[in-house]
């Protein structure tokens, strides 16, 4: 049994309309943002948990996903593993 | 007292904040968010609503608003600013009032009456309270649970900042009393320097006893008092 | 443009060639299919066909209900705009008045609960303020499966939390509803969302195209590919196949509905616009061609001209898309620029999309080139309407006839009994969904939810405006007449407990699959009962909405035909409460108890049963009732009223023991007649009221 | 002028509350996973820009933060470059 950090980002299905993403666009632009093109919101869960590997970790996440923390008719979700490779790029700021 | 109630995209108690003026002897209008002018004003109120859909964070995007840098002005001058619900996140957000408020514990709206109790009845704002009066006022918020590093908290304590606490009936602060999990049950604070307000609670909905209470009155007849030189400091 | 378009409508490039196949995808028949090829006279086009697929769905069209509503009364002085409308209009005096309405989402929320339920709440808003009416009051009619199912759970959550986000938002304060949990309605959630508006009846805008060359413009939110098909599929049972059709989801967005409210409002005051509509079911098509409809003219629409939000949409898209949030308004040629001014202040856009025209033809170019061309009167009242036959079913008419005397006799210890029935869902408060909901914003809610019915007072007044919804789908599914009526019957009474005077009806009959002959039976008889009662409250019904195919894998809701009812106040500070407000008052039953347990909460309880007779209804006794409850109220004699629902009169004191969470009180009674146990206490006999007074007034 | 696709990460103070995230881990738990340990809950913001750099559109992103996108009270945030390497990561399901 091993500790791993997932970043679990759960986004508004394409196409779907994205009230918050439009008023925070709308904000930007007011604010004097011009070059700012789209905004999506969404959520971006961080979960810590012990698993055998790394590919149960993530399909732990995954199912989790399936079953609570995405809208399955309005949202899609990325999972991504923060640890070693992933995390450098994922966190990179 | 002429008191203006700043309408944002989204405020939905500007209405309701207008007529809690007028019921309490004072002349009330509007300022849209995109316009200035504050001249001639003596109180200005930020009402509650739901300004840009509480989208992003409540009151985040609507402290940017053209009118804001007036009511930022006034309040430096040291004019009376009352923020109520909506517009005590919009205070918080705009650095007129310390903290944040932040989602519910519950997660879930919550629009009911609820228990408050006086503690400091020496300011503008509750003089017309006595200290440890128990008020009942609806709530109506998702986003009413107060938070502050400890060193703020400390200080709204020690300097007498916390106006108003979440009670229960019995007007104890218990843990059941604090609809929304607010940092020391704290339900409405005032700055440093004591003219600006905000508290997530009505008042503006608990003016006439044919709609459940009239406990609300005494804020806005404090203000008022204070205008007409006759309130505490 | 109109050069072009006299060039004639030619099959678009990329657009699908019409089969039968396609034909019948769109939900038309091959008899309906004849006769838009008579309407147009040659073969329709891809985009044609969209169209008048959704004109002419049951959504539209009420193709299987339209002959019914003939039967309602609908007329009183004191209706100033009665059904077809956007919403009833009725005058309350001091020269104000009303508008309101209920309507459906029962087949958005099944698929996806929060944003159905929200999206509900924003059209039943923009029909209100359509009418150049201030929205004051919601209400919401919600039924599901049983709640130990964790679906359900999630479907009332769900419903529950996009209602109140919604009306939250905007700032309408709700007022009361109803919710039950039946296995009934496993699958099939019902959610109705009513609104009410207030107006100067001096006011009032309609929708309507008139004036040849004013302007069509599209006002609010951008058009994206939102519910496409949103009508046809909402007159379509829930089946495997379905799913694959979902239109994309509808989002709402409160925010934007708040702007588009004041915009519409100031709009209508400048006098810059001849009328305005919700872009609802359908979308531009209904918008556009109902308006046309009703003025008798016709429109030309160029949809290169809508804002989208989305590239590469299709005339066939645009015409159809169910995006949230916008209106169609027809401006005062020249006035354009001030309507766009106007939008603009609230931060919404406005586009220029058409004109109106003289020619009777609803007309769509795609930058200048025709896509369809219409003669607007066949798509919006040529849609054909059956009137079927209905047989009641004879498992249903078993299930009536069933005897019940076994359960009247008394089984042991009834305290028991009483506290696991209040404990029911369908009887404990409703607590855990009025508190997710806004009740007090515009500080004029006199009664809020909780009691029989809310009450606000009207602005400037000291009169009030009272408000309830019901609909026992129980008593309905065993005799859909006679369920019917008491439904009214109880609306009207639970307005009188509070000193409302009854004056007009809205009205969503949720039904079944009407193609099928119990379930026509069930749509038929129930709407004779509403009829029957509502004369003889003098309530006329000035619209309503329609929700059929309410049926997954074949099994069909309860007949639910829930009343919206609204009533007139004289002075708001001499309202009645259900709680008892002193010890020592004295306690009085009105009406009487009978051994009525057909179709009782008791039933389904304890026996898991939905038989027998529902309760019997004296119209007659139940309207000299209400109207001496209604004088005792407004002479201030009473301290409390509440009526006996669900759970009986056991419950009906218990609820008006602990009205008042703050000060509990009891009840100490004596039996006044020989009713066994069970039928005295949790019998449903209708035409009952608990009321309480000071020994001085007993 | 080029155009860059961000993720903006906007996470509460930790040890600040977070009661999205408390519910979802009890909500977890009583799904049965038990080996979830911690669950923070922020917002995942998407912005697509114009910008004259990589580096130039890094810093609007940050500076969109300080100003309007994280509460500086009860929020911290981190900005990712999605795009080339970065992308191949951050989006990894
Ligand atoms: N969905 C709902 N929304 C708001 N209020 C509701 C809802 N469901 C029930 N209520 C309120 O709870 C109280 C009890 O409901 P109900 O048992 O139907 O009352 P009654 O039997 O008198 O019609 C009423 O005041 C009603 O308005
Ligand atoms: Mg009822």
């Amino acid at each position: 049994m091993s500790r791993f950090q997932l970043e679990i980002r759960v986004v508004p299905r394409a196409g779907l309309l994205d009230p918050p993403g439009k008023a925070i666009h709308h904000a930007l632009h007011s604010l004097g943002y011009r070059g700012v093109e789209e905004v999506r919101v969404g959520k971006a869960i961080f979960v810590q948990l012990e698993a055998e590997s790394e590919q149960a970790a993530r399909d732990r996440a995954h199912e989790m996903c399936r079953k609570l923390l995405a809208n399955p008719v309005t949202e899609d979700f990325e999972v991504t593993l923060l640890g070693g490779a992933d995390a450098a790029a994922g966190r990179s700021a | 007292m002429k008191v203006v109630v700043v309408t944002f995209p989204g405020s939905n108690c500007d209405q309701d904040c207008h007529r809690a003026v007028e019921l309490a002897g004072g002349e009330a209008s509007y300022l849209w968010h995109r316009e200035h002018g504050l001249a001639g004003a003596d109180a200005v109120i930020l009402p509650g609503g739901f300004s840009y859909g509480d989208y992003l964070r409540a009151g985040a995007i609507a402290r940017f608003s053209p009118a804001m840098e007036d009511v930022l002005a006034f309040a430096r001058r040291g004019g009376p600013v009352l923020a109520v619900c909506n517009g005590f996140q919009i205070a918080c957000e705009a650095g007129l009032l310390p903290g944040a408020l932040i989602r519910n514990r519950t997660l879930k709206f919550h629009s009911f009456d609820q228990h408050l109790r006086v503690e400091n009845a020496d300011t503008l704002w509750t003089s017309a309270y006595q200290r440890g009066d128990v008020l009942r006022m609806p709530v109506a918020h998702a986003e009413g649970n107060y938070e502050a590093d400890t060193a703020t908290l400390d200080r709204l304590e020690g300097e007498g900042q916390v106006l108003l606490r979440y009670v229960d009936a019995r007007g104890e602060p218990t843990d059941e009393g604090n609809p929304n999990g607010s940092a020391r049950a704290i339900a409405g604070i005032r700055n440093a320097e004591g003219n600006v307000m905000g508290l997530m609670p009505h008042p503006d909905r608990a003016m006439e006893a044919v709609v459940g209470s009239v406990d609300g009155r005494g804020i806005f007849e404090g203000m008022a008092r204070y205008l007409s030189g006759a309130g505490a400091r | 443009m109109s050069r072009q378009a006299e060039a004639g409508v030619a099959p678009r490039a990329g657009d699908p060639g019409i089969t039968p196949e396609l034909v019948a995808d769109h939900g038309l028949s091959p008899d309906e299919y004849e006769l838009i090829l008579t309407a147009l006279g040659r073969e329709p086009t891809f985009t044609e066909l969209g169209v008048f697929s959704a004109m002419w769905s049951e959504h539209c069209g009420y193709k299987n209900s339209k002959p019914l509503l003939k039967l309602l009364p609908t007329e009183a002085p004191w209706v100033i705009e009665g059904p077809g409308e956007n919403a009833g209009v009725i005058d309350v005096g001091d020269g104000w008045a009303i508008a309101f309405k209920i309507e459906s989402h029962n087949h958005p929320s099944a698929v996806e609960p929060y944003q159905g339920a929200a999206t509900g709440v924003g059209g039943i808003l923009r029909d209100i303020f359509t009418m150049g009416a201030r929205p004051i009051a919601t209400l919401n009619s919600l039924r599901f499966g049983d709640l130990d199912d964790g679906r359900v759970r999630y479907l009332f959550g769900g419903v529950v939390k996009g209602i109140g986000d919604y009306g939250n938002c905007v700032g309408i304060p709700n007022l009361g509803g109803e919710v039950y949990f039946d296995r009934g309605y496993e699958g099939n959630p019902i959610v109705n969302a009513m609104a009410i508006g207030l107006l100067r009846a001096d006011e009032m805008i309609k929708g309507e195209a008139k004036g040849v060359g004013n302007a069509l413009m599209v006002v609010g939110a951008r058009t994206g590919r939102d519910g496409i098909h949103g009508a046809t599929f909402a007159s379509e049972e829930l089946s495997e196949e379905s799913e694959h059709k979902r239109p994309q989801v509808q989002v709402g967005d409160p925010f934007t509905e708040k702007l588009l409210l004041e915009a519409s409002l100031e709009l209508i005051r400048s006098g810059a616009i001849t009328g305005i509509q919700d872009m609802g079911a359908a979308g531009l098509t209904s918008s556009a061609s109902e308006m046309a409809g009703r003025a008798g003219n016709g429109v030309e629409i160029d949809v290169a001209l809508v804002p989208v939000r989305e590239t590469g949409m299709t005339p066939y898209e645009i015409l159809l898309s169910e995006s949230q949030e916008r209106m169609l308004v027809v401006a005062q040629r020249g006035r354009e620029s001030e309507v766009s001014r106007i939008l603009h202040k609230w931060e919404l856009e406005a586009a220029v999309i058409g004109r109106v025209t003289d020619d009777g033809l609803f007309r769509v170019l795609e930058g200048g080139t025709p896509v369809a061309e219409i003669p607007a009167l066949p798509l919006t009242g040529g849609c054909p309407t059956y009137e079927r036959e209905g047989v009641e079913s004879a498992e249903i008419r078993a299930l009536r006839g069933r005897d019940l005397s076994e359960y009247a006799a008394p089984t042991g210890d009834l305290t028991d009994r009483l506290l696991r029935l209040i404990a029911s869902p369908n009887i404990a408060s409703k607590r855990w969904v009025f508190r997710q909901y806004d009740t007090t914003v515009r500080a004029s809610s006199v009664v809020r939810p909780g009691g029989d019915a809310g009450v606000v007072r009207i602005p400037g007044t000291n009169r009030g405006l009272a408000a309830t919804t019901d609909c026992n789908g129980r008593y309905c599914y065993l005799h859909p007449r006679r369920g019917a009526a008491i439904a009214v019957a109880e609306a009207a009474r639970n307005l009188a407990c509070v000193g409302a005077l009854p004056i007009a009806v809205t009205n969503n009959r949720n039904f079944g699959n009407p193609l099928k002959p119990a379930i026509y039976h069930q749509l038929r008889e129930a709407v004779l009962g509403i009829a029957e009662a509502c004369v003889a409250f003098e309530t006329p019904v000035t619209g309503g909405n329609v929700s059929l195919y309410n049926e997954t894998e074949g099994a069909a809701i309860y007949p639910t035909p829930v009343i919206g009812m609204v009533g007139v106040v004289e002075d708001v500070d001499r309202v009645c409460r259900h709680a008892f407000t002193g010890e020592g008052d004295h306690i009085f039953l009105l009406g009487t108890n009978r051994d009525e347990m057909g179709g009782s909460e008791y039933l389904y309880v304890f026996q898991d049963l939905v038989a027998g007779e529902p309760p019997q209804l004296d119209l007659l006794a139940e309207r000299q009732l209400q109207r001496a409850l209604l004088a005792m109220i407004t002479g201030g004699l009473l301290s409390s009223a509440h009526d006996c629902a669900e759970g009986g009169l056991a419950c009906a004191l218990v609820e008006s023991a602990i009205g008042n969470g703050e000060r509990p009180l009891g009840a100490d009674v004596t039996r006044a007649d020989d009713l066994a146990g069970v039928p005295l206490l949790f019998g449903e006999s209708q035409g009952r009221v608990v009321v309480s007074c000071p020994s001085e007034h007993a």
